[in-house]
């Protein structure tokens, strides 16, 4: 083999002529043709198209494979809420949905982005976003919210990773507090103010009767509901947060697949439990049962599949535990000392804004660092 | 070399005209702005008082009752509360029977609530016919034994008002502030 | 540096060293009183009145206040003409002073005011001066015009009090509150840098 | 009994059936081979020879003076033809001695010991550093340094590293089945050095077989060592993991093995030790796994350290046409190749080519954080935070986090779902680090 062959100084694109001689690399010579594919230039002494950094190998998991499995576990409360409030929902979905993904095409045209709209993140926001909408929301102001979302709660940040709160609920935000009449007016489910369950036909005719949820009931009419409709999802409420049980089942098959942590919901849920089952020991009368603190509104929404948005959660055990204890207490003193029936949206905009500290503040110890500074 | 003299020199002329025209100007102006109080607050008392000959001041337990005769019968009796509504302090001029039993008038003087949500106490944009459906529902009103409210209905009795849909914590905090201010403002006057 | 011609000296204020949108002067009262148009406007003339009227006194007692005296100065000054106008609202436009609340007696310490008379006033003739006072209050004036139509037309559909929207607009209430004073300027700071980039470039 | 393990790490797909079940074969020797004068950690070695010269098999051809070093021998018989610089596995080009073979195999051996129970420490040391012998887990630290502790720090317990946790390598598995009595001895002979009662081997779950043999030589032959079954889990062969899985020790940051009493070699280091003192034969050859789909034939190969990686594959049935990666050592901390007539080095413990018909492109997100870095990585650091620091070039935030922790294992790229090169990052955060302290430093002085 001749010097020039190896040595670099002749570079992999001028190569020279092909030594037949014996020292020849085996493969190159057995090729007849010189095909232009990898292995004869691998053999040629000419650069590999892969030269990358170590780890060659990848695990499956993947951002739009995280966003897209999200989306799924929502179905089973979305397929109850087309159930339940039929076209309202559906529309109001849908809007949401195409609103968000036009923002954020937009979005990455404007701010000359890469388009992000394939990996699933802006319709997972619309779907959050929609599923905290009465049913009857006016379509203008669906998009609106979703538009919100995308533009102020994610992109102005810089894109996805970049947001500090998480978009679907900055967007429910500002729809609270643009039209805040609208957006607290409840629509009963289609079966349960007409009495009549699994009656599909009648629908349409019940459209647009008002109920009002049971937190606001509880609050400002001191009237309790039963827990068995709270788990079943036959109350007023939201789009997405009625029932229970088809959210439990999207919540549980993500803590399976481990995309939410599962000490975010422990952790929020546990404490408004806790927290509001020990001022309910204190007094019955005035206190409302913890059990139905935990079910009714939008805590298992919001704990399962808001509260655990890898964006805006802390990444940190100690971090995470803090951030779901947290938005607990600030929840059951919005609910039961605040102004509002509801609060799960601002305990978690609260903690979010708190979770780049609480990342700073509980970092782990590495391994090995305690003893050094035993040994000190 | 020490300027001191003339520092004290030029803040003491700077100081003194302007102490001079600021005076020169509230002598000016201070009549018209009290007068345009007094007018207003004469106005909210009228609002919430019956017809009268004459007005009396009586200061009592950090109340000032506005007492309302007409040849010389106490007819009404109007004061200011304040309390926490949803998100500012709703200051409002009350007037009420001279037992206390009845309210003649209810005025809103001051509140900041949320636009078009809150503020339909004061003014409801979307009742054409009656944008001041709300606070003249206050209009002789029963507050014996206490005032309430209803949501979603028409009151069945002569001590509910309904509430705001949409604005129960400011209707609320309207009827809380009545409740205890009436109890309250009883004692200092010695009705039982 | 080159003296500016008197046109630029009054032209400054109102894009390139806009006191809201550039220096992020001023912010207080303009995220609190542009709930309307009428009151930005009354915010901005009443800001602007005061603006003249200082930098005329600062800049014809320039070389009469001691230096180490002069924020105080200063501040007596501006003082005096905040009370002047703070009481001539409340005389004629009992209104307007009442919705503009405490933010009347706050231009005593909009930095605005103090920042011209530190920066330009107090080291320039009479006749540059006003022009900069001018230029930078109607800077200012147009800013607030500008931001609290924007809000109140979102937020209440009308502008100056007139119905705007179709009658049937659903309102965006959150532009007559506090955050909406601060997405509203927020953007338009976006917009204006957006705008000078390109320009620049 | 649970198998022991340590605390966080990942569990990537290990691909060890393509060449498990091969045994070792020994490859021809080759007709060139090219000798990297520094192939372990430490001093580079100076040519010994001169164009032109004729060597012999085992010849001493380059050697350092610096005591953290290990001398390189000619691996075959023939002409010194130059000494230039060719590509070095590791990425560089480095300065290599090219021998061409004239046939013959000529051993030239080391000083022969003849019984080393009776033989003094120093000298056993000695022999391991003529025979050139490194960690040869990959690490290539000279061994006969990690064998002569400081006075000040007891050591107490040997682990022999038959881990193997990189996905795809099998080559200390089929050596552990097939050379298991000459791994006992050399394991017996470096605790002799060390004078440690205590001796540890830890192995993987996935290797029944290895375990099942290195057990019954262990009954068999009477060596007081336990053998440790460890739970299959990526990095468990990285020496601090495996010193906590064995013995729960932790070894402080910043600090070494022998900190915490401890030594750990590789099993393939315990044969090269066992054939240097038993048979004098210096460190010319070892066994590496030639595999992955691209290769038609995986096999585990003797082969002569200077082989260029060209004559592996001909050994193995070439590679497919499809190949679109090849990279040295294991796929987690191994180098892609860009040249393949790179030869073997002494750390060279397999050579890996991947296929696929297409050559996906990895789409890098940014990052979301998920926390699954956070959740593999070993040293309970932050790897996004310290990427992002190390990219922003924040040092002081990198010197907090504890970046000079970081083991490079991969675990955080190969956890990352938005594919960012975690690794590469920190890299360059340690690299950034160094640069500032050192600055520091000159400031100071």
């Amino acid at each position: 083999m001749t010097e020039e062959k190896r040595s670099p100084q002749s570079g992999g694109e001028t190569r020279p002529a092909e030594d037949p001689g014996k020292t020849a690399p085996a493969p190159a010579a057995e090729t007849e043709k010189p095909k232009k594919n990898l292995r004869s230039r691998l053999f040629r002494s000419e650069r590999m198209t892969i030269v990358e950094p170590a780890p060659h190998a990848k695990g499956k998991n993947s951002v739009p494979r995280i966003m897209y499995t999200v989306i799924l576990a929502l179905l089973p409360a979305v397929v109850l809420s087309l159930f339940l409030f039929g076209t309202r929902a559906m529309i109001t979905i849908m809007v949401a949905v195409f609103a968000a993904m036009v923002a954020e095409y937009a979005s990455n045209r404007i701010m000359k982005s890469t388009v992000s709209v394939d990996d699933g993140s802006a319709i997972l926001t619309g779907l959050l976003l929609a599923l905290t909408l009465p049913p009857g929301f006016p379509i203008a102001g669906t998009a609106l919210g979703a538009v919100v979302a995308i533009v102020f709660g994610k992109q102005v940040f810089g894109g996805l990773g970049a947001n500090i709160f998480n978009p679907a609920l900055i967007g429910r935000a500002f729809l609270q507090a643009s039209f805040p009449v609208k957006i607290t007016t409840w629509s009963m489910p289609a079966f349960a103010a007409k009495g009549v369950y699994f009656d599909m036909a009648t629908k349409n005719a019940v459209d647009g009767i008002s109920g009002a949820t049971p937190l606001g009931l509880l609050k400002f009419e001191h009237i309790g509901t039963q827990l068995k409709p709270l788990l079943f999802g036959n109350i007023g409420g939201c789009i997405g947060e009625t029932s229970a049980i088809a959210l439990l089942i999207g919540g549980i098959l993500l803590l399976i697949l481990k995309y939410a942590d599962w000490r975010i919901p422990l952790s929020y849920i546990g404490t408004v439990f806790v927290f509001s089952g020990a001022l309910w020991l204190i007094n019955p009368e005035l206190y409302p049962n913890p059990l139905f603190m935990v079910l009714s509104g939008g805590l298992i929404l919001g704990a399962f599949f808001m509260a655990t948005d890898m964006v805006t959660s802390p990444v940190t055990p100690l971090g995470t535990w803090i951030y779901g204890i947290g938005m607990g207490i600030v929840l059951v003193i919005i609910r039961i000392w605040g102004g509002l029936p509801e609060g799960v949206m601002y305990s978690i905009l609260f903690m979010n804004g708190l979770v780049p500290l609480l990342n700073r503040w509980t970092r782990p110890k590495y391994f090995g660092e305690i003893q050094e500074e035993k040994k000190k | 070399m020490s300027n001191t003299p003339k520092i004290i020199i030029v803040l003491t002329l700077i100081t003194l005209i302007s102490g001079a025209v600021l005076a020169l100007l509230d002598s000016y102006t201070r009549p018209k702005i009290d007068n345009y109080r007094k007018i207003q607050e004469n106005q909210a008392i009228a609002e919430v008082l019956p017809e009268n000959d004459r007005i009396n001041e009586v200061a009592k337990d950090g109340y000032v009752f506005y007492e309302a005769y007409r040849k010389h019968e106490l007819v009404g009796v109007a004061f200011q509360v304040s309390g926490g509504g949803y998100q500012s302090e709703l200051v409002l001029m009350l007037g009420l029977s001279p037992d206390f039993s009845r309210i003649i008038g209810l005025k809103i003087l001051s509140q900041v609530e949320t636009p078009g949500l809150g503020t339909k106490i004061e003014k409801d944009e979307s009742n054409k016919e009656d944008p001041g459906w709300f606070i003249n529902q206050f209009k002789d009103l029963r507050t014996l034994p206490s005032i309430s409210y209803v949501k979603n209905a028409s009151p069945s009795r002569d001590t509910e008002i309904q509430a705001i849909s949409g604005a129960t914590v400011s209707s609320k905090a309207i009827v809380d502030i009545l409740n205890t201010h009436i109890k309250k403002a009883k004692a200092a006057r010695g009705i039982e | 540096m080159k003296q500016k011609t008197a046109i630029q000296e009054f032209l400054k204020g109102l894009w390139d060293e806009n006191p809201v949108l550039v220096s992020l002067l001023g912010l207080c009262p303009t995220l609190a009183v542009t709930v309307s148009a009428i009151n930005g406007l009354a915010m901005g003339l009443a800001a602007t009145f005061v603006l003249l009227c200082s930098a005329f006194l600062v800049s014809l007692l320039r070389k009469v206040i001691p230096n180490q005296v002069r924020i105080a100065a200063y501040i007596v000054i501006i003082a005096t003409f905040v009370t002047i106008a703070d009481r001539f609202l409340a005389a004629f436009t009992p209104d307007i002073s009442k919705a503009l609340g405490p933010f009347i007696p706050l231009i005593i310490v909009n930095c605005i005011i103090l920042g011209r008379m530190e920066a330009f006033a107090s080291k320039n003739g009479i006749g540059r001066s006003l022009l900069d006072a001018l230029g930078m209050g109607a800077g200012f004036t147009l800013t607030l015009l500008v931001l609290s139509s924007i809000r109140e037309i979102l937020g209440s559909g009308t502008w100056f009090g007139l119905q705007l929207m179709w009658p049937f607009y659903a309102a965006w209430k959150v532009m007559v509150l506090p955050p909406g004073a601060f997405l509203t300027l927020g953007c338009m700071i976006a917009a204006a840098n957006w705008i000078n980039t390109r320009r620049r470039s | 009994m649970k198998p022991s393990t340590f605390k966080k790490g990942l569990h990537p797909e290990d691909y060890k059936y393509f060449s498990r079940n091969q045994a070792i074969e020994t490859l021809p020797l080759p007709d060139d081979v090219y000798l990297p004068l520094q192939q372990h950690i430490g001093a580079p070695c100076v040519p010994l020879v001169k164009k032109g010269d004729r060597v012999k098999t085992g010849q001493i051809i380059a050697n350092s003076e610096a005591y953290v070093s290990a001398p390189v021998h000619a691996s075959v018989t023939g002409i010194v033809r130059d000494i230039e610089k060719y590509y070095h596995p590791l990425g560089m080009r480095e300065t290599m001695i090219h021998i061409q073979r004239d046939g013959e195999d000529e051993w030239e051996y080391l000083e022969k010991i003849r019984d080393w129970k009776w033989t003094p420490k120093e000298q056993l040391l000695k022999t391991v550093r003529d025979a050139g012998i490194v960690g040869l887990g990959g690490a290539t630290f000279p061994t006969h340094v990690k064998l002569n502790p400081p006075d000040d720090k007891p050591i107490d317990s040997f682990i022999l590293n038959g881990v193997e946790c990189e996905p795809y390598l099998t080559a200390d598995d089929r050596l552990m089945i097939e050379q298991a009595d000459k791994i006992l001895l050399g394991m017996a002979i470096m605790m002799h050095i060390l004078d440690v009662q205590k001796g540890y081997i830890g192995i993987e779950n996935n290797k029944p077989e290895a375990i099942a043999r290195m057990q019954k030589r262990i009954v068999e032959l009477g060596y007081p060592f336990k053998l440790v079954p460890l739970k299959v889990k990526y990095p468990q062969g990285a020496e601090k993991m495996l010193i906590y899985s064995v013995l729960k020790r932790r070894v402080p940051a910043g600090r070494l093995p022998m900190d915490v009493g401890v030594v750990v070699n590789n099993v393939a280091t315990a044969l090269a030790v066992a054939e240097a003192v038993t048979e004098a034969k210096p460190l010319i050859q070892r066994v590496i796994t030639v595999t992955g789909d691209g290769v038609n034939q995986p096999k585990n190969l003797m082969a002569r350290v200077g082989t260029p990686f060209t004559e592996l594959f001909k050994a193995c049935g070439n590679v497919k046409d499809n190949v679109h990666r090849i990279f040295m050592g294991g796929p987690m901390m191994g180098m892609t190749q860009y040249h393949l007539e790179s030869p073997v080095i002494k750390g060279s413990s397999g050579i890996v080519a991947v296929s696929g018909d297409l050559v996906e492109e990895l789409v890098t997100f940014p990052c979301i954080h998920c926390g699954a870095c956070v959740k593999a990585c070993p040293m309970n650091l932050l790897p996004l935070r310290i990427s992002r620091f190390g990219q922003r070039g924040m040092v002081e935030q990198l010197d907090e986090y504890g970046v000079t922790n970081c083991i490079e294992c991969g675990s955080c790229a190969f956890a990352c779902p938005a594919n960012i090169p975690l690794v590469q990052w920190i890299k360059v955060g340690k690299l950034r680090l160094r640069e500032y302290n050192a600055k520091r430093a000159k400031e100071k002085a």
